[in-house]
C-alpha cells in the first residue's frame, strides 16, 4: 500500500516546474497562449502524454497527467495541458489514419488542441447556444463530442469565433459544427466518452490544486510584508485561519486526487465515482483558496496589477469547468445512496 | 391591554409615493442596460441618467426640497430604493457623492457650500471621487500620510501626497479626502476634510484596472496642488470627525438599501426557474441548488426585515452606532451569497461574462471595502459585545488590505 | 410601517424577565419544572396569553407570546409557555364545555398543558413508535392531533409513560393514546391545525433566540475573565469573531421572527412562509450560538457545572422541535420556487 | 519510463492480517452493547473486554510482542483500526494509556519501567488517566502550577496541586502527568513527567459530570502526595520534552485512525437509507440531507486517504511535526459532522438519546480537546505557513478553555 508520488514522478514534475518558472511568470501569463512554450512543453513529453508510445508519446496515464496539470496550475501556464491529455483518450478510440495524425502531431508539440465533451451539463441558462469551448480560439484541432459522435474538426475547417471570458487565457471560442464540411464524424463507445469525462475531471483538479498552493504562497508573502496598525496583517489571527484553513482544505484534496488518478490508471470499479470525488475536493479547495486570498491581499488583489488575479480568474473558470462540485457530489451521491429520491409519480 | 407589536402596512401617502416612482420608472428606465460607468461613453450616459432623475427630482429623494430633493422620510427612501432596483435602472454613478460625502457637507459644510455643492453633485454634472485610502492606510486609514500646508498669501493649502482605490476617480470631476494638516500630530489627530478639483495643476490622475478589466478605480497623485479655503469642509483639525459622519453613513443604513439586494434575490429565483427546467428534462442531476437559492432569498429578505426594525428605532429616537457594522457584515456576505449562487447555477456557462459575472466580481469587494469584515467584527465584538481588546491599543484591529474601495 | 415592540409589549416582557430573573435561576432550572412558578407566571397573564378574556385570559396573539417565549428561553425557563399558546389556539377551535373548562384552568395556572401536533415529521427513523411530547411528563393534559383529530387526554387518563431525553427540563413521555378510554377526539378544521403548528414554530423561534443571548452573554463575561497565555481569551481575535458571528446571527433572526407573530396575527396569505423563515433562523443562530459558545468555553462548558450546559441542552431539543431549520427551509422552497422537481416519471 | 503513482492494493499479508481480526471479531464482539465505561458497572465490562482483547493479543497490534502486542506495522494498525471500529466493538477505556502515554514510555522509559507498566496497562488491568490541565492552563499548558519537591530521604518526590480534565478519571488506577520540581523555573522549564498511584495518600479524585450526566472526566487532588524516583519518566526537568512526544502523538496518526470515522460514515448512510424510505413515501419534502450525508461521507474517505498519504511519507523516512494540527482540525470537524448530520437525519427524535446523541455530545469535544482548533490553525499558520506570530512572544496562542479532556 503506497499513495504518492515515486522518484521517476517526482523527476518529471520538477523538470515541467521548472521549465515553467523560467518560462511562465506572470508576465508570460499576461501575454496569454504562447506557441513557443508548447513546443518547449513537448520536448518534455507533456503534450503527448497519453499518447501511445508508437505515436511519438509517453504512453502514459492519469498519474502522470496529475504531476504535470498541477504543475500547469501552478505556474498558471495557459496552454491546454489536460485537453491534449483528454484528446488523445478520445483519439485512441479511433480507427483511423486522420487520429494517428492528430495523434503524432499532439506528441511532437505542433498542433494544440480544444475539447468539447458533454460534462457537467444538465444545466441550462445562461443564454442560447452551447457552451464555448476552452482553447477553441487558438487551436489547431477542436475534438466535439456529440453523444457519441466524435467530430474532428481541423481548426481551418471549423467556424470559430472567439468569445470573451473571465479568464482572458482561456481562449474561449463558440465552435459552429454546423457549417462543418469535410469527414462525417467518427462513432465513439460510451465508455470512451466516459472515461474521457473522468480524465479531464481529475487533470482539472490537479490543476486547481497547483493553483491553490500558487495563491497561498503569494498570499502568505503578502500577508507577511503588508503591514496594517503597525504590524504585519499576516500575525492576526484572522487572518492566520483563514488562510489555515486553506491550507486544510488543499491538503486533504490531494490524496483523493491522488487516487482517482489510480482508479483511472488501473480501471478500478470505483474510477467514476473516485473521479467525481477528486473534481469535489478540489473545486472546493479552489474556490475557498481564491476568496480567501482574495480577502487577505484586500483592494489590492482586485486590481490588474497584482498577479493574483491571474490566478483567481482560472480558478473561477476551471471549478466549474469538465463539471462543479455540485454535479460531480451529485453523482458521488447516485453511487453511494441511489438516486434521488422523488415524489410518488400521479 | 397591548397594542400590536408591529404594524408592516405602508400608509397611504407611502403607497401614493410608490406608485409614484414605479410609474416613472416603468417610462423611464432605459430597455437596454448602459454600458459600464468605468468605460469614458457609460460613464456619459449614466450622467445623463442622472440629470434625468434630478429633473424629475428623484436624483436625491430623501435631501431637502431646496437642494433638488423631495424631502422624503426614511421608509419612503427605502420605497424608493426598492422601486429603483426592482424596475433594472441603471447603477447610481454619483453615489460616492450623494451617499458618502453629501451626508458630511449636510451636518458640517457652510450654506454657502451646500449650495455650491449639492445641485451639481445630485445632478450627475459633477462626479465625486473618495479620497480615503492611500498605499499604507487602507484598513488602518488613521495611518495616512498625505499632508496639506497652509499657503496664507493666497488663502488655502497646498497638498501633496497619494490616494489610492478611488472609486470613479478615472473620469470624476472632484475629490473630497482627508489631509494631514498639523505635521506634529499623529494618528486621527491633526487631519483637514478638503474638496479637491481633479482638474487642478498638481493633479495625476492614474486609472487602476480592476478584475474585470475596467478602470473602475484610480490613484491620485497630488504635487503641490492649491485648494482655497472655502474648500475645506468643517474645521482645519477637525478631519477625522467629520469624515467618521461619512463613513458612518457608508457603512450603515443609506449606501446599501435593502432595495438592490431584494431586486437581485428576485433576480435569482427567476435564474433558477430557467436553469430548473432544464434539470427536470434533463438527466435528473438532483437539485442541489434548491436551499442555496432559498436561503440566499430568505437572507435579503431578512436584510429588507433588519433594515425595517432600524428605521423604527430611529423613528423611535433611537441612534446606529456600531451596530453599521453588524449591518455592514450581513450585507456584503448576503451580496456575495446571491451572485455565488447564480454564478453556481450557471455552472459552465458562468465564466462566459454577463451581468451575473459583472455582479459576482462587483460583489467580492464588498467584504474588503468601507472596513474589512475583519475589522467590522473587531468593531463588534469590542463595542457590541464588550469583549477586551487586544493589549497592545494600535493593534487593536485586525485584516489590512485597502479599505475604502467604494462602489 | 413599524417594526419592533411597542412600550406596553416592553413593559408586558420586562416583567415577565424580572420575575424569572428572581425565580428561575440557573439552580432553580437545574431543578426543573416547578408548579409554583407556573402560578407566577399565571397571575402575570403568561399561561393565559393566547386564551379569550371570556375564560380568563388576556387573549393576545403571536406578538405577544414572542415577548415572553423571548423571556422564557432567556432564563432556560422549563415552563411549557409555548405550549401553553398553542394549546389554547388549539381549544378555541373545539366547542364543548370540557375546552372551555381546560382554557379556564390554563389561564389561572390551575393545569400544565402539553401538545403533540404533527409537525416537522416526514423523517422517520430512531425507532419505533412516535415521538415523545414535550413536558407531557408533568403535564395535567395533553392534547394529541391526529391528523384532523384533537384528542383531549387529561393526564390521569391517558397512558404517559417518560422519556429520557438531552434535556432533563423537558419532561419528555411517551404518550399512549390507544388506551385512552373517556371521550372521543374532537374534529378540527384543517386550518386550525396549520395555524396551531405556525405558533408553536414562532413561538419556539423567540425561545430560541432568547436562549442565544444567554448563552452570548455568559461566553462573553466568561471569555472576558478567562485568561490563557497571559491574557484574557476574549481578547484573541479568533474568539471575538466566533461571537461576533454569533451576534449577527441573533440580530438578523429578530426581526424575521417579529414579522412572522405579525404576519400570523393579521392572517396575512404569507403568514406560513413568514413562521417558516422565523424557525429557520431562529433554529440556525441558536446551533451557532450552541455551538460557538462551548468552544469559547473549551472544556468546562462541557461539564455540568456549568450553567452553559442548560441552555445547550435547551437549544439542541428545541432547534428540532416544531420542525427543524431544513423541515421550514424546505416549505419555504415550496412556497417560493414550485414543488421540488423530480425525474420523469417511467 | 515511470513507474506508478500509487499502489493503493493491500499485501497477501497484509489481506491475512484483515481477515484474521474480522473473523475473531465477528465471534467476540459483545452482540449487545457495553454501558457507558463512565459508570462504575461499564468500566469493569470494558476491562473484562480489553482483556479478552489482550489475551487474543489484538489489544496493541502495533506494539513489540514482548509487550503483549503483534509488532504490526503502520498498515496494518489501519486495517486493525477499520476492522475494529466496523465490527462495533466496544471503545477503548485504555486508550488514554495506550495512545497518550505508552508511546511516551516507550521512548523514554527504562526497561524496567516498560516491563513493568506496559502488559498491564495493554490488558485493561491497569487504567491510566491523564494529569496534564489545570483549572488555569487548558491550551496554555506551561501555565501549569502543580509543583514537586524532593525527598531526598525516601528517594522520591512529595507532589501537590490540582489536575483537571482527566479522562476515566473517575475509575481509572494511575495517571500520568506534569509537575513543576524547579520552583524558579518558568513555563516549559523545571517541568518533570511523574507515574502517580490514584490510591495513594494525599489523592482526592472528584469526579465531574459531563454533558451526558456520566463522569468521563475529574478533577484530581493531590497533597503531599509521595512518588519513589522508579516512577518518573525520563529525566527530571526534561518533563516538556518527554510530553511532547506523548502529544504529537494524541494529536496525530495514533489517536484518531480512520477506521472510526469510517465505520460512523457507513452507519450514517445506513441511518440514510432508512429516513429517506420515510421521505419517498411521505409528503415529498425535498431532499434537503442528501447532499450533507455524501459530503460527511466523503470527507471520512479523504481523512483515509490522506492517512494513507502519511503513512507512505513515513514509510519514505520523512517525519510528522506540525502536520499534525491539519490532521487535528480535520478529524475533529469530520467526527462533529458527521454525528451532527445524523442529529439533523433524525429530526425530532434526536432530542431522545441513543448512540448517536453520545456521539455527538463526543464528537463536540473534538475541537477543544488535546490543543483546541484555534490553537492548531495558529500552529498551521506559523509553522506550516510561515506567517509571523503576534506581537507578543508569550501571547502567539489563541484560544484557551481547557485542552487536555482526551478520551
Amino acid at each position: 500500500m503506497r499513495l504518492g508520488p515515486t522518484a521517476d514522478e517526482e523527476l518529471f514534475a520538477r523538470t515541467v516546474r521548472a521549465l515553467l518558472e523560467r518560462r511562465c511568470t506572470p508576465r508570460d501569463v499576461r501575454a496569454g497562449f504562447a506557441r513557443k512554450r508548447w513546443e518547449e512543453l513537448a520536448e518534455t513529453g507533456v503534450t503527448g502524454l497519453l499518447v501511445s508510445e508508437e505515436h511519438g508519446g509517453l504512453g502514459l496515464g492519469a498519474g502522470a497527467l496529475v504531476a504535470v496539470a498541477a504543475a500547469g496550475g501552478r505556474a498558471c501556464a495557459p496552454e491546454p495541458v489536460v485537453e491534449a491529455a483528454v484528446a488523445a483518450a478520445l483519439l485512441a478510440g479511433v480507427d483511423a489514419d486522420r487520429a494517428a495524425k492528430w495523434l503524432r502531431e499532439l506528441a511532437a508539440g505542433t498542433a494544440v488542441a480544444a475539447v468539447r465533451l458533454p460534462v457537467g451539463g444538465p444545466r441550462t441558462g445562461g443564454g442560447p447556444g452551447a457552451v464555448p469551448v476552452a482553447h477553441a480560439a487558438y487551436a489547431d484541432l477542436v475534438l466535439v463530442v456529440d453523444g457519441h459522435a466524435l467530430h474532428v474538426c481541423p481548426a481551418a475547417d471549423a467556424c470559430i469565433g472567439p468569445v470573451a471570458g473571465v479568464d482572458p487565457g482561456r481562449g474561449l471560442a463558440h465552435v459552429d459544427i454546423s457549417t462543418l464540411s469535410g469527414e462525417p464524424p467518427v462513432a465513439l463507445r460510451e465508455w470512451t466518452v466516459t472515461r474521457a469525462g473522468w480524465l479531464g475531471a481529475i487533470g482539472a483538479a490537479a490543476d486547481l490544486l497547483g493553483a491553490a498552493r500558487a495563491m497561498l504562497e503569494l498570499t502568505v508573502r503578502y500577508a507577511g510584508q503588508r503591514e496594517q496598525f503597525g504590524r504585519a496583517i499576516g500575525s492576526y489571527q484572522a487572518v492566520k485561519h483563514l488562510l489555515a484553513d486553506v491550507l486544510i482544505a488543499v491538503e486533504f484534496a490531494h490524496p483523493v486526487v491522488l487516487r482517482a488518478a489510480y482508479s483511472f490508471d488501473h480501471d478500478l470499479p470505483s474510477a467514476g465515482r473516485d473521479a467525481a470525488m477528486a473534481k469535489v475536493f478540489a473545486s472546493d479547495a479552489a474556490d475557498l483558496a481564491a476568496r480567501s486570498c482574495l480577502q487577505v491581499h484586500g483592494a489590492i488583489g482586485y486590481t490588474e496589477e497584482c498577479d493574483l488575479v491571474l490566478w483567481l480568474r482560472r480558478v473561477w473558470a476551471l471549478s466549474a469547468a469538465w463539471g462543479d462540485a455540485a454535479h460531480h457530489r451529485a453523482a458521488v451521491a447516485a453511487d453511494l445512496l441511489g438516486p434521488a429520491p422523488a415524489p410518488p409519480c400521479p | 391591554m397591548l397594542a400590536q407589536v408591529t404594524d408592516l402596512i405602508f400608509s397611504a401617502t407611502e403607497e401614493d409615493f410608490r406608485r409614484e416612482i414605479r410609474d416613472w420608472l416603468a417610462r423611464h428606465v432605459p430597455r437596454d442596460p448602459l454600458p459600464s460607468m468605468d468605460t469614458p461613453d457609460g460613464f456619459r450616459a449614466h450622467q445623463r441618467w442622472e440629470r434625468q432623475l434630478y429633473d424629475a427630482r428623484w436624483a436625491v429623494v430623501s435631501w431637502p426640497e431646496g437642494y433638488g430633493g423631495r424631502g422624503a422620510s426614511l421608509v419612503e427612501w427605502l420605497i424608493f430604493e426598492e422601486e429603483y432596483w426592482r424596475s433594472g435602472a441603471p447603477g447610481r454613478v454619483s453615489q460616492n457623492g450623494i451617499f458618502l460625502f453629501a451626508p458630511a457637507v449636510f451636518a458640517h459644510g457652510t450654506e454657502e457650500q451646500r449650495r455650491r455643492i449639492l445641485p451639481p453633485m445630485a445632478a450627475g454634472d459633477e462626479i465625486w471621487v473618495q479620497g480615503w485610502s492611500e498605499p499604507g492606510a487602507g484598513s488602518d486609514l488613521a495611518a495616512l500620510r498625505s499632508r496639506a500646508v497652509r499657503d496664507e498669501r493666497r488663502g488655502g493649502w497646498r497638498l501633496t501626497g497619494q490616494k489610492t482605490w478611488s472609486s470613479r476617480g478615472t473620469y470624476g470631476h472632484r475629490m473630497f479626502g482627508l489631509f494631514r494638516t498639523d505635521a506634529r500630530a499623529e494618528r486621527q489627530h491633526g487631519l483637514t476634510y478638503f474638496m479637491i478639483d481633479l482638474a487642478a495643476d498638481g493633479v495625476t490622475v492614474r486609472p487602476i484596472r480592476q478584475l474585470d478589466g475596467e478602470p473602475g478605480f484610480a490613484e491620485v497623485f497630488l504635487e503641490d496642488v492649491f485648494v482655497p479655503d472655502t474648500d475645506v469642509l468643517g474645521e482645519p483639525g477637525q478631519g477625522w470627525s467629520v469624515a467618521m459622519s461619512t463613513t458612518g453613513d457608508e457603512r450603515g443604513l443609506h449606501l446599501r438599501s435593502p432595495g438592490r439586494f431584494l431586486a437581485t434575490a428576485d433576480q435569482l429565483v427567476r435564474l433558477y426557474g430557467q436553469v430548473s427546467v432544464g434539470t427536470a428534462a434533463g438527466t435528473g442531476t438532483p437539485d442541489a441548488y434548491r436551499d442555496a437559492v432559498v436561503d440566499a432569498w430568505m437572507r435579503a429578505e431578512a436584510y429588507r426585515l433588519y433594515t425595517f426594525r432600524t428605521v423604527t428605532r430611529l423613528g423611535d429616537g433611537q441612534s446606529i452606532g456600531p451596530e453599521s457594522s453588524v449591518n455592514k457584515v450581513f450585507w456584503s456576505e448576503l451580496d456575495l451569497n446571491l451572485h455565488a449562487t447564480a454564478q453556481r447555477l450557471l455552472g459552465p456557462w458562468a465564466e462566459t461574462g454577463g451581468r451575473w459575472l459583472d455582479g459576482y466580481l462587483f460583489s467580492l469587494a464588498g467584504p474588503i471595502y468601507a472596513g474589512t469584515n475583519e475589522i467590522q467584527r473587531n468593531v463588534i465584538a469590542e463595542r457590541l459585545l464588550g469583549l477586551p481588546k487586544e493589549p497592545k491599543g494600535k493593534a487593536s484591529r485586525g485584516l489590512g488590505g485597502g479599505g475604502g474601495a467604494g462602489g
